[in-house]
């Protein structure tokens, strides 16, 4: 069980004194601040706490964290992040990374990570490009747009991060937006406290090299149904949409709920919702793995006890030497 | 001539149909009776079907390699028969079923024994003694090829017996009973033989008394036990032949209380354990050849990070997907060079059965200690043969998780408030302490990235010197503080006229020729190195020092000997290589070693140095 | 004391303030007056804000190399002037922007002329004068910091005007005017100096008449083109420092009908480059370190299956992401030895930027030649370092597709239907015959098991055997059929008594570094490896001759020096290294060697040998 | 263009001499003869027609078909195949291999795959098993399942290939059964027709180690609606499922038939859909490709001239060179 701080920090304890070297105007601040105060209002020890990360503009995450911060490979941050978790599930465990890093060459990983519904949250900045390597197009990028440093328009079909999630397994699946603090935080915070694999979808602005979708272009008011202009970013839970399965038993609650989140994530047209498009509870790995070694339910693989104190080794072999002695 | 316990017994058949289980059986009786046992496997990449055979070595006394030439062949179908019937003695004895097959179809030396056994026969009259299906019992062949063998081999049929017991526990024992009952059909039907034959059959197999408790296991199943012993308790693979086994063998074991995770692929395999091993569990990972490859990155990671972990590669016939499940040591230039740039790893190759458990429980050690990645090289060859050894000695394992941080280094840190200082280069040990996240004061930050001393990234050419350079050093801190009989070791005569150099699992043949060498009048003996990279300069002295070098290896590029002439300047010209997948076995040991001697290996230019060398290429086996 | 066009220029600024800019325009102004450049790039894992500069040495001779020692330092902020300003020389000058700094702050030598240019007030000027905003100038800061560089260096003010005409052009030729306006402005700035501040400069620029055309070149862009005229069609690619610009740049022209594809992950990189070659398209694939990892699974691939395929490695610092935007020769054991068992490999590594073309060209030939997978090892220094060089020298280039299937060995194929022998030896070139799919009586198969001569799967020994031998052989024919010219040089004196020993882009500086270490006294020549695997053994009759050798290599280990003693036997105890991400100057390379003439450098034990060693290690740069 | 034989061959031309080493009673079989039958009703040449395969038992296909035949790497079937296909469209090109193969090591790049329409078939053969390692668990195996050498039940949750294949952008979306040879071999057909990036997902029982779904278990009729028996596995088009997108550029009819593939995908009970799923035309990669470098339209790469009859470089860079001239 992860433990809580008695007396919570003020949000500047989860800063390090790195000095941040994102462009001015990049969404990153928002997303780094909102994991700090989430930190925070969550009580979060921060020896206990690992902000794991991925390679990109986005990765420098985990040099910002006082927290224990783990700069991973590029799109390899859910298999660490899951290791770290799965050997001391008394570690809160968050992963973040670009949508380059966890949709482009993490795809696969995090197609699989569904499967496992590890308690931890992940967050990945969608901003369209690799910002790091100079703003190339990131699988989030529709095709036939050329952001400022495609040679030529974009060939490739964008991804449908939250529907990929539903189709991997994800217990937990949202979006939000860099600038909107006060929704990012509570989402982070959502999807930290989601007993089980979260995902969370950050839009980001990248102002360096996405000039097709910049903050001006997330705030512009756009037409909405009728002809009324309305801000272009919307919350679908405040709209409506309840993405919150009550009896995971309930096969026929399941699949409605799924068919929502299903179509939330295609939405089509000019606006963009944010918010919990869907959330199930499920028995977590860690759960499945103490079902099956009920000594993990004592002991998180790092603590088992193996030493004395003498350092002699203390695992008695002998039920398994006997299989062998002749 | 009567020859007591001192056989080597062959069965084949198509895969499915149970050829492992005899071999099973047939070791396990020999064990059973006190005697020694090494086996050996060979099968295709195929589930059914294809030729596989297991040869098993049955001796007085403890054997650690195969031979060639088989005493008896037992077959119940017709393509062992076929492919291996001219392997057998003069004298020998093949185990046929004369429905399937006609002896003139095959290559039999003259005067080995025939033995016609109608399978199906005795499977139907075991079915109709014991009222089962026929169609439940084919399996039974096994069983009743185990047992003509025994039967000839003059073995008391309750070995059989203990050990069918032994096998068929818990659901599966209803099947001791028409297994006793197809034993003793065998046994019957070699009893029929006319008595010349018998006596024509000198193998004769007898119980050996006294022979202290010892482990029947192979290569796979010691490395796994070395492991839990260790502390490991987070493994993480992805299923890849010849290394499943390991994992296989930790996931049935839940009471230890290790999390043994089946990952999407092995890039997730070996970060997952580093993320691991980041928590301070003793974390590994087990795979082979195209798993290894996709494992450079995060070993590169796990050097700049600094992290124990301990990844075992379980070397088969390469390049790319290979000889699946053949033999080879082509991996450790790979090992020693594999990833990007440079850090420091340990490369390590255990020698013998009970050198993976030993092998395996120090690699956590080393990893903890120079907190950098350790390489095992296992290899396909071990990992499936089968030996009788002493249970491992226990008596001196010790613990060593190396530089941990101290409470007043976390309260230092917690003091200062700037993080633990992680990568700070220890005056003394030079290798820094090291915090487990969860430990008051332990936050501090890790990156791929070249960083300070708190994790943090840094460009400054400065702190790059200063950490590379520390990194890099631990190469001398595992020459100077691995113990030099860990890194290799010279056995047999010292002042021999002839030096075998060899490493990892060779190791056994060689120590089973030297004897025979002997009594062919040649002095040899061997060097065996355990620890392969860095490379032990220690052993200059035995090299500089020996009358004649040879280099033997199953490899096409004697990758050893090039780690060697890396270290030292010294060429081996004379050389013994094997890539045709098989292990070498003893003879072709001994035979090699002959024609060196007698000068028989005619020189030929090696194209990579230009030096002229003698190289005795090895093919025996299928 | 006039200096005449010799002069080392420096310009620094945050990342996104227009440094790179700056550099080309100054590059592009001195080539434009038929000057010699030679420009080095520094820059961090960052993309605004964090420190970069750029080394602009012009000459009026060609140079391959920069020196430390700036004559003049242009900024306009603070952090490049407090960063750089202790490397101006005596005599040299100073721009900086004195509402940003004062003078005190700074470690400036004695008798640096310092320039004050308020830079606000120039733009604010030239946006009144021109009628634009304030804030699309902002970047022109650039200009006048080259400008004002220029009129101290008494250039004429015609040759900033026509490359900006040349740079802004299409949508951007607005700019043109009030670039020229702010150039100047910068002008004037310079020309209102004291007379004697002017006379107290000594470095002058004067155009050069008569030089020939040159090009303007980097590494990434030679590289390109020499792809491109090879005929390579198919190029894949995952984004990744420092080799994304190449990619970039073949994307940039789809008029030559190269599909580039930007892949999911290097896995998929090199997979689909070798999907693509199996087609008979010429294809590649670039990428650096962590990438690079990712491809050996795929690599020996392309070993077992005998695809030509070329692959470009950027080296950067390792291991891990390292030093993402920094130089390092460190992947060279891995380009060797990576992948799991052995397939053979050809490793190469280009002089000069001019040599970028040839090799790219020519990595094509040897690829199809040989059929097995190619590695140029290119790295982060020349990638993205600028120089004047002559046009490529096209005269002698051929395209040699190697041993492709004829129609006769096609029809045979047909008429037989079991298939095209695609990996049937050749009893003369070794190396099979090979067709294309499309190519009646073309099918064949390919897997990545050992095969039989169709590309069928097999286990049998004899058959792997063959094929084993027949690949490894590849080794020889590599070190047979390159001329030896292609595989290394000895330049300058061959009586020389030192001969330094370098590989890849190391060229160029000791190129520089004779003639001034003949100045010196000092008599030595310089050995260089453009082929690094196999070692090209013919270069042993020069390493047995020479006097003294000095290995010089950009990392930790001397990775060449261990591979000409793996071949050789020849252990070189003196070495000169660099590992801190910045390459190597001129003057370092002077300084160590004259260091090691004088045996001024103290021997110390080298831990993986046990030798003594004496080791310059080179730290110089930010 | 692929182009088609004049005079068709028979099935048996596209049999390969190869000892076929599958276990009796493999789903692999059926799935084999199926692929050999379409070729030859789809008249492909042997000698233009490429065959990729993963590693696995499936991937034995490459060396049983007497077309080119490349057997590639463990999860890399796709990079491989739509190298070979971008490089030479003139080829047709078919992508075979497991599930473990396909969804499991390989599943990102069977989600870029999806963003990249390239115009070829790609069959999964799921057995929910690595079949050629002994049976561990694939992805395709449910949570709680224990498979025969399985020794513990299997801990990940199942994924849903048709449903990735949806978030993934697939063009041709289906699913057959190995032993239903008529309706694979029309699905076959189908998915080497369409053009664009096609799934076809099989359904294959592995004797050998997958006990709980045999042939059997594939026959056996259960419960449908009501109390009524019938057959586990039915034609969901049959049963009215309409698949195919009519107007691509119709938002809504797209959204719809996504929708209802969604649903489809995740069908829950105990009987099982096969049929096409989805299906909707729009631009392969050839088509953006050649839209941006249109000397690509006259020839494919593979094809490009760079040499003259006496192999001097024919490629003139003069225009190349002018960029850098001084
Ligand atoms: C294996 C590997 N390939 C490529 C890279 C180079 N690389 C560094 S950052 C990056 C892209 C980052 O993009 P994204 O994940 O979207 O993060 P962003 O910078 O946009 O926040 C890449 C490709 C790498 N470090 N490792
Ligand atoms: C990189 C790599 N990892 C692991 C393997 C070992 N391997 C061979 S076949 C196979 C599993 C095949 O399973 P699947 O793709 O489902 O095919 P099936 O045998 O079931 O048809 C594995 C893991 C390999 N060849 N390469
Ligand atoms: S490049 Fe884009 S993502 Fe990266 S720091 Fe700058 S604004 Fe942010
Ligand atoms: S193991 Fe299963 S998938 Fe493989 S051949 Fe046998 S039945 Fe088919
Ligand atoms: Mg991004
Ligand atoms: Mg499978």
């Amino acid at each position: 069980m992860v433990s809580k701080l008695q007396t919570p920090l003020t949000v500047s304890a989860y800063k390090s004194e790195v000095h941040n070297d994102w462009c001015p105007g990049c969404g990153d601040f928002g997303i780094l601040q909102a994991v700090q105060q989430s930190c925070a209002e969550l009580a979060l020890p921060p020896g206990e706490t690992m902000v794991f990360a991925g390679i990109g503009c986005s990765g420098k995450v985990f040099n910002y964290m006082a927290t224990h911060g783990v700069h991973t490979l590029h799109g390899r941050v859910l298999p660490f992040a899951v290791g770290a978790k799965l050997a001391n599930p008394d570690l809160e465990v968050v992963a973040v990374g670009g949508d380059g890093d966890g949709y482009g060459i993490g795809a696969g990983h995090f197609v699989h990570a569904g499967r496992r519904n590890v308690d931890m949250a992940y967050i990945v900045m969608t901003n369209e490009v690799y910002g790091l390597t100079k703003g190339q197009a990131s699988p989030t990028l529709g095709r036939g747009q050329q952001t400022k440093s495609l040679p030529l328009p974009n060939t490739n079909d964008a991804i449908q991060p939250l529907a990929l999630a539903l189709s991997s397994g994800y217990t937990w699946i949202g979006r939000s937006y860099a600038f909107d603090g006060k929704h990012l935080k509570e989402m982070i915070k959502k999807a930290i406290e989601h007993k089980g694999m979260a995902l969370l979808d950050v839009l980001q602005p990248c102002p360096t090299f996405n000039d097709l979708h910049t903050a001006e272009w997330f705030n512009k008011k756009v037409k909405g149904e009728g002809t009324t202009m309305l801000p272009r970013i919307f919350n679908a839970n405040e709209a409506g949409h309840d993405g919150a399965v009550k009896d995971p038993t309930n096969h026929d609650e399941v699949a409605d709920k799924q068919k929502k989140a299903f179509e939330l994530a295609h939405y089509h047209g000019d606006r963009i919702p944010v918010g919990v498009f869907y959330e199930i509870k499920l028995p977590t790995y860690v759960e499945r793995m103490q079902a099956q070694a009920p000594m993990l339910i004592k002991y998180s693989p790092a603590r088992v006890p193996y030493e004395d104190a003498s350092h002699l080794p203390t695992t008695d072999l002998s039920k398994s030497y006997e299989e062998f002695m002749f | 001539m009567k020859v007591v316990n001192e056989v080597n017994w062959m069965i084949g058949g198509p895969q499915g149909t149970g050829v492992d289980s005899s071999a099973n059986l047939f070791s396990q009786a020999c064990a059973t009776a006190g005697l020694w046992i090494f086996g050996k496997r060979e099968y295709h990449s195929n589930i059914k079907g294809k030729h596989s055979y297991f040869q098993v070595r049955v001796s007085d006394k403890p054997i650690h390699s195969h031979v060639d030439e088989v005493h008896i062949l037992a077959t119940f179908e017709d393509s062992t028969a076929r492919l291996h019937a001219h392997e057998v003695v003069k004298g020998g004895a093949l185990i046929y079923d004369p429905t399937k097959i006609t002896l003139d179809d095959l290559n039999l030396k003259s005067g080995v024994i025939t033995l016609p056994i109608d399978f199906n026969s005795v499977i139907r009259h075991v079915a109709e003694v014991t009222g089962m299906e026929y169609g439940t019992l084919s399996l039974m062949k096994n069983t009743i090829a185990v047992a003509a063998s025994m039967a000839l081999l003059r073995m008391d049929m309750a070995h059989i017996e203990a050990t069918l017991a032994r096998i068929y526990t818990g659901r599966k024992a209803k099947l001791v009973a028409p297994n006793v009952a197809a034993t003793k059909k065998a046994y019957e039907a070699v009893d029929a033989l006319p008595d010349e034959m018998h006596d024509q059959f000198p193998y004769h197999l007898e119980p050996k008394q006294n022979t202290p408790k010892r482990l029947l296991i192979n290569g796979a199943q010691a490395n796994s036990l070395g492991k839990l012993k260790a502390g490991c308790r987070y493994q993480t693979y992805y299923p890849i032949s010849p290394a499943t086994d390991e994992s296989n063998y930790l996931e049935s074991h839940p009471e230890y209380g290790i999390a043994v995770v089946q990952c999407e692929d092995e890039i997730a395999a070996i970060d997952m354990a580093l993320g691991a091993a980041t928590t301070g569990v003793r974390a590994s990972t087990a795979t082979s050849g195209p798993g290894f490859c996709l494992m450079s990155e995060g070993l590169g990671w796990g050097g700049m990070n600094e992290v124990p972990i301990v990844l075992f590669d379980y070397q088969r016939g390469g390049p790319s997907t290979g000889l699946p499940t053949r033999h080879e040591q082509g991996d450790l230039m790979f090992a020693a060079f594999g990833g990007h740039g440079e850090y420091p790893r340990l490369v390590m190759s255990p020698a013998t059965i009970n050198d993976h458990f030993h092998l395996a429980f120090e690699s956590f050690n080393y990893a903890d200690r120079f907190q950098t990645p350790v390489i095992v090289l296992n290899d396909k060859f071990l990992t499936h043969s089968l030996e009788t050894i002493p249970p491992f000695n226990e008596a001196n394992l010790i613990i060593d998780r190396g530089r941990l941080a101290t409470p007043q280094e976390l309260e230092a840190a917690m003091a200062d408030g700037k993080g633990f200082p992680r990568f700070r280069p220890d005056a003394k040990t030079v290798v820094s302490a090291r915090p487990y996240p969860g430990q008051e004061g332990s936050p501090y930050w890790m990156t791929g990235d070249e960083h300070d001393d708190y994790g943090h990234i840094t460009e400054k050419p400065e702190t790059r010197k200063k950490m590379h350079e520390k990194r890099m050093s631990k190469y001398r801190l595992m020459l100077e503080q691995i113990p030099e009989e860990k890194q290799f070791s010279l056995n047999g005569d010292p002042d021999a006229d002839l030096t075998l150099i060899c490493w990892g699992t060779t190791f056994g043949v060689l120590e089973d020729a030297l004897p025979i060498l002997k009594e062919k009048g040649i002095n040899a003996n061997f060097l065996h190195y355990r620890m392969l990279h860095p490379f032990p300069i220690a052993s200059e002295k035995i090299l500089k020092k020996a009358k004649k070098l040879v280099m033997v290896e199953s490899n096409w590029g004697t990758q050893m000997g090039h780690l060697i002439r890396m270290a030292t300047g010294i060429f081996i010209p004379t050389q013994v290589v094997k890539y045709t997948g098989r292990p070498m076995s003893l003879n072709e040991i001994i035979d090699s070693v002959e024609k060196i001697v007698k000068k028989q290996v005619p020189p030929e230019v090696d194209p990579l140095t230009g030096q002229s060398i003698e190289k005795v290429v090895l093919t025996y086996g299928l």
